[in-house]
């Protein structure tokens, strides 16, 4: 399809440490098309963050190795550009927003200094431009743009998280990279930011790709989905298929551990068990140690993908049985 | 019968160079044998401080605490001892909660050492006995807390407060740190201990889904304040504080065909030192008006549902003619 | 800003009372009559007691601490038991010396020892970063008055480039600032190595590489200006060291300032040169760490604002005094 | 199980320390040192006060390994004995320090208020007198000799250990584990012993290594300039003291103690360097 903005092909990654080699990113396929938001759904070390840093080309570079993959974006393949155009990528086509606000902005530099920063680099704008977009950028995460100079410690958590978006969306991104961006936040604060992240990604046609662990976010903010597991994605497809027709055992036990709001039941159903260490991998299927419905092959073969309908894409063997 | 656990104007506050903190400020509750109050608001309502200083971690400014009919605001040492083994806390975060040079083991069966009166054997045997009910293998028992994830650190965590068999435990947003599908594991564990043991809980969160489900009265806070105290249930489904609503309506439904109408909530939370009288919510209320700047009193709207909102019947009726 | 430097300027004051009750106190304990030495062996002991009532040392401890004061109070540091001149038009002419030195030594430090550091940050798991490191581990376990010899042996000696000692030309300060400022270096390298490879880890460090800022820009301006903070709070603390440095320093090479002037009465127990050096080396040390504060405050926005607006104050003081006391221990980790 | 537990944690900061050959390096000198300084009169060939006034300056030479000075004394010998003075200089100027300093640190960081007040006041009026120059001081003041020295360093390195120590048991104080410890009873006592000093040993003991280095090279100054080891003991900084005379005849009569100060120096450095990593894997880069 011609309007896909970013595809990702059978990308693989692994740490390297001392003792051991972390297999944290195992052959995913991952699209996401022009002016759509991607949920990426999964658990701690389910590999989310690594393929967002490994799209900048930001993993740490001793440790962090990319065995094999594709990441398609714009006609050209990130992984084989060159530095020089990668940081021309960096901030102006494709930009990120990180987990802890606390921590991403540095402290000795004023948040106008912070925001302008990315515009000097790729729109050449001059001081006094960038000063003023800058501050359109405030106004637009809503601070008011005489706080230019102020620096991050003078900020709450929620309105440092506002900065970062604006640095995000400074140069006006194709894609936009957003790690947990209201994990930390307290919910009232949470509603507010994603309410504007929503309003702005619609104001300036940005696609998002927007990791999370909170399926409730999903739901309300996403065009599609995929379900990351170990490494892999197990299961992915547009909103509607994942919620209304789960198909991979994972994402149903995601669901039925899930505490609602909205429904009125006594006990929860969690997943026995506990993720597989991503330094030794199960043979089979990821999931096989804690899936309810594991067969013997399970244990032997990885499950390859499957398309259930178009767009939907199951990583098991059950629903490919045939039934 | 009488309530287990009487908590009468409790307030704490802390000194600090700006001015009194009011931490937690006003606040009286409840709490029956063998059933769970979920304390819920956000970061600084001051939730974490009230589970704290009734368990004596930090001492009252002011207020009664009663526990089992007995006053124990200024407990002396032996009472509190005595208290201590009947209320039990459990934190956070699993990764800093335990000594990081115990083992798991040695970490259970500490409180059963201080307490003192038993064998070695005896208590080698309690501390298999308590890892086995909370799930946790014995072959974990020589392993530090660092060679084990979030979930089993907690299960640690429950054992610990478990193992001197308390009547009360303060749960202090102990699913918070871990993911969905071992936070569902912990929360259906707590679930299956109160009812075996009869222990009642106060679970202190700002995960509202969670505290939906393991509460049998939700207390809602902001800055130091009880706004809104109900049965879970009626909690949810005849919400009165504009805070609550708020709150509620804030959370996101996984759920594609149930888009939640928002209240956006202005700014944001404001500081605890030195409060105004008034309505502490006022400054980022929709509803706000003068009489909001006078001190509050809390009403009981229908037996059992108490708010403190000078506004909240207008509120009511207006809602219901949209 | 006014209000901070007032506000230090007079924390200054309880330190200085401390620092003169300390060295009063230590003179107190000290065996030995200052009488008898300055007369000289065989002094007759009429002779000593009217010295000793001569210079009030019978009156008690108080009353001689509040004269000590008083004539502190106007500029008059008392005579030397030695010499028989005045202390502090002495140290007056003593103390460019001192001066020079020190602030050379470690002008040098600071100039070699940060670009140091940060080459060997950038160059880690290297044989460039190694062999620094080692370089510098070995710099600082020198004892600085031995390198000192051994370059009078080479440069003096052998070679005879640079004078042997005194200080009649430019050639004279070379081996003394380069004897005291090497370790220093050392450290200072290690000091920024280590505070980099730290910063470089942090999450702004990865947002300003999101933003598509290239590297260079990220080592040498976002990285450095945090790295560097912390140790301008170890330069601040070195300068003491330095003072101290300076005792040896000046007496190898000969160089006539305050830590040569402070040895000899050391040697001849000379009180009130003893007490005068250790209260204007301190006084000085004192203005530096106050400068250093100064200039910390002016880098760190966090410090900074704290004396612009008053809101959150309590949070930023709290966070200066944490950052203070990591100074503290870095500086005395060495 | 209270046994086993103990050995694995000092087998884990072993099997950390081991990855850094430095330190490994590092540990195997100064236990030669250390064997070296015990053993000094069966080693060394000569006492370090006997003169052989017929070799004064003799060559290396079998008889002599490094030579002899201006009094015919056997280098070899007194850089032997040497180890003796300047290591005890480091370790026990350190032990005076560091028993003082954790005291008064733990005491300041635990209980907090007007205690901590006071003694983190004094120690600031402690430390603005630069600590050379007050060990200088007091060496003098106390007079010059090998143990009024080592006592003067101990007394001006107290200060390091305190701040550090009180830093340090601010921060275990206020960890959640503390407080769970409070829950279950236990009483401050158990807390402090048990949880507060072993979670806290950590940066001391990183501390407390580099220290006997530094001690080492303060007190080798202190020789140097005549106020520590007095003659004829063979302190490695006095005898450089010694040889500083003699530059230009003999040379390398400076040079031999020298190096042996660095290496010591250089050795604890190290160790304190695997140890903090070893200790704090965090830190590692």
């Amino acid at each position: 399809m011609s309007e896909e903005l970013l595809e990702i092909k059978d990308l693989r990654i692994e740490y390297h440490t001392d003792e051991s080699v972390i297999h944290a990113v195992n052959g995913i396929d991952l699209s996401v098309k022009k002016g759509q938001t991607l949920g990426l759904v999964g658990e701690t070390g389910a590999g989310k963050t690594t393929i967002a840093k490994s799209i900048l080309r930001i993993l740490p570079g001793l440790q962090a190795k990319i065995l094999s993959g594709e990441i398609r974006f714009e006609g050209k393949d990130l992984l084989s550009v060159s530095e020089r155009e990668m940081r021309k990528i960096r901030g102006n086509k494709i930009a990120m927003i990180f987990q802890d606000p606390m921590t991403a902005l540095n402290p000795i530099e004023t948040i106008g200094f912070q925001i302008s920063e990315t515009l000097k680099i790729h729109n050449k704008l001059t001081k006094k431009e960038a000063r003023k977009k800058a501050c359109e950028m405030l106004e637009l995460v809503g601070i008011p743009s005489y706080r230019y100079d102020e620096y991050p410690h003078q900020f709450s958590g929620g309105m440092k998280q506002r900065v970062v978006i604006a640095i995000g969306l400074a140069c006006n991104p194709e894609l936009l990279l957003a790690d947990e961006p209201t994990t930390a936040l307290d919910v009232t604060i949470q509603a507010q930011v994603l309410e504007m992240m929503a309003e702005l990604k619609e104001k300036l046609d940005t696609s998002v790709i927007l990791i999370t662990h909170d399926l409730g976010v999903v739901a309300n903010f996403c065009d599609s989905v995929a379900v990351a597991y170990a490494g892999e994605i197990v299961e992915r497809g547009t909103v509607e298929q994942i919620f209304d027709h789960v198909a991979h055992p994972y994402t149903e036990g995601l669901f039925a551990s899930l505490p609602r709001l909205d429904r009125r039941e006594r006990r929860l159903k969690p997943i026995k068990g506990l993720m597989p260490d991503p330094a030794a991998l199960p043979e089979g299927c990821s999931f096989c140690d804690r899936c309810p419905y594991a067969e013997e092959r399970c244990f032997k073969t990885k499950p390859a993908d499957v398309e259930l309908e178009p767009g939907h894409i199951v990583k098991c063997f059950r629903v490919a049985g045939g039934e | 019968m009488a309530p287990l656990l009487e908590v009468y104007n409790l307030k704490k506050y802390f000194k600090t160079r700006g001015g009194l903190l009011h931490a937690v400020d006003d606040v009286s509750f409840t709490v029956e044998n063998g059933e769970t109050l979920g304390v819920v608001g956000e970061s600084g309502c001051g939730k974490t401080t009230l589970g704290r200083t009734i368990m004596h971690l930090l001492p009252p400014t002011e207020g009664r605490i009663v526990f089992e009919g007995k006053d124990i605001s200024k407990p002396k040492k032996p009472e509190l001892e005595e208290l201590r083994e009947k209320m039990q806390i459990i934190f956070q975060d699993p990764f800093s909660s335990i000594d990081p040079r115990m083992t798991l083991g040695e970490a259970i069966m500490e409180p059963l050492v201080i307490r003192g009166g038993m064998s070695k054997a005896d208590m080698i045997a309690e501390t298999r006995k308590l890892m086995d009910t909370v799930g946790l293998a014995s072959r974990f028992e020589n392993s530090y807390p660092h060679e084990l994830d979030g979930g089993r650190r907690q299960r640690i965590g429950i054992a610990r407060a478990l193992s001197l068999r308390p009547k009360f435990i303060v749960c202090d947003e102990p699913v918070s740190a871990l993911d969905v599908s071992i936070q569902a594991q912990i929360i259906n564990l707590m679930l299956d201990l109160q009812e075996e043991y009869g222990i009642a809980y106060m679970f202190v969160t700002h995960d509202l889904s969670v505290v939906k489900y393991i509460s049998n009265d939700i207390m809602v806070m902001y800055l130091g304040q009880v706004v809104e105290k109900a049965p879970a249930d009626e909690l949810f489904d005849h919400t009165l504080h504009p805070y609550s609503k708020a709150l509620l309506s804030a959370v996101p439904i996984p759920d594609i065909h149930k888009k939640t109408k928002r209240i956006s909530l202005m700014g944001e939370i404001s500081s605890p030192v030195d409060p105004p009288a008034g309505c502490r919510f006022m400054p980022r209320c929709l509803y706000a008006c003068e009489r909001c700047a006078q001190p509050q009193v809390m009403e009981e709207s229908t037996p059992g549902h108490f708010v403190s909102c000078c506004r909240y019947k207008e509120l009511a009726g207006k809602e219901e003619e949209q | 800003m006014l209000k901070f430097i007032g506000k230090r300027l007079l924390m200054l004051i309880p330190v200085l009372i401390g620092i003169t009750l300390v060295v009063q106190l230590l003179l107190e304990v000290t065996p030995g009559d200052p009488a008898k030495l300055m007369l000289g062996m065989n002094a007759t002991p009429e002779r000593v007691a009217a010295l000793r009532e001569e210079l009030g040392l019978n009156d008690p401890f108080l009353v001689r601490y509040g004269r000590y004061i008083w004539n502190l109070c106007h500029g008059d540091l008392g005579n030397s038991f030695m010499t028989g001149r005045p202390v502090f038009s002495e140290m007056i002419q003593r103390f460019p010396y001192t001066l020079v030195l020190v602030c050379i030594s470690l002008f040098l430090s600071v100039v070699f020892g940060i670009p140091l550091g940060v080459f060997a940050s950038t160059h880690q798991h290297t044989w460039k970063d190694n062999l620094a490191m080692f370089a510098a581990l070995f710099c600082v376990s020198m004892p600085a008055f031995w390198f000192a010899l051994m370059l009078i042996q080479r440069f003096a000696v052998k070679w005879r480039l640079l004078p042997l000692s005194g200080i009649a030309s430019w050639k004279g300060w070379v081996l003394p600032c380069v004897a005291l400022a090497l370790g220093f270096t050392a450290t200072i390298t290690r000091q920024t190595r280590s505070n980099m490879l730290e910063v470089i880890r942090q999450d702004y460090i990865t947002t300003a590489r999101a933003k598509g800022v290239s590297e260079v820009t990220i080592k040498y301006r976002h990285a450095l200006k945090n790295a560097v903070t912390p140790v301008i709070m170890v330069v601040g603390g070195m300068f003491g060291m330095m003072l101290g440095g300076a005792l040896i320093s000046e007496t190898i090479f000969s160089i006539p300032g305050l830590g040569q002037y402070t040895m000899q009465a050391l040697n001849s127990r000379d009180y009130p040169v003893i007490q005068s050096s250790v209260l204007v080396l301190s006084l000085l040390f004192a203005i530096v760490i106050l400068l250093v504060d100064i200039i910390f405050a002016l880098i760190d926005p966090r410090i900074r604002s704290q004396y612009i607006s008053k809101r959150q104050k309590e949070a930023r003081t709290d966070q200066k005094k944490e950052d203070q006391e990591k100074g503290a221990a870095h500086s005395e980790g060495r | 199980m209270e046994k086993k537990r103990k050995n694995s944690r000092l087998r884990e900061i072993w099997f950390q320390l081991k990855t850094n050959k430095l330190a490994v390096v590092a540990l195997i000198i100064l236990i030669i040192l250390i064997i070296v300084a015990i053993l000094a009169p069966v080693i060394a060939p000569y006492h370090y006060a006997e003169q052989h006034p017929k070799d004064s300056y003799a060559p290396p030479s079998a008889k002599y390994l490094l030579g002899t000075d201006k009094l015919g004394r056997d280098i070899f010998s007194r850089l032997i004995y040497g180890s003796r003075y300047s290591l005890s200089m480091g370790v026990i100027a350190v032990a005076i320090a560091a028993v003082i300093g954790i005291t008064v640190g733990s005491v300041a960081g635990y209980y907090g208020g007007w205690v901590d007040n006071l003694l983190m006041r004094f120690l600031d009026v402690y430390q603005s007198i630069p600590m050379f120059l007050l060990c200088v001081t007091l060496a003098a003041i106390l007079g010059p000799s090998l143990r009024n020295a080592i006592i003067a360093l101990g007394i001006c390195t107290v200060p390091g250990y305190a701040r550090i120590m009180r830093a340090t048991v601010l921060t275990v104080r206020e960890k959640e584990y503390i407080e769970a410890e409070k829950a279950i009873n236990a009483k401050d006592p158990r807390i402090i012993l048990k949880h507060i000093i072993p979670n806290a040993m950590a940066p001391i003991i990183v501390e407390i290594t580099m220290g006997v280095g530094s001690c080492i090279l303060s007190g080798a100054s202190l020789s140097f300039i005549g106020l520590g080891a007095q003659a004829p003991i063979s302190e490695w900084g006095a005898m450089i003291s010694d040889a500083r005379s003699v530059m230009r005849e003999a040379p390398q009569l400076s040079l031999y103690p020298g190096i042996c100060v660095m290496l010591a120096v250089l050795s604890c450095n190290l160790l304190g360097d695997g140890l903090r990593d070893a200790l704090d894997p965090r830190l590692k880069n």
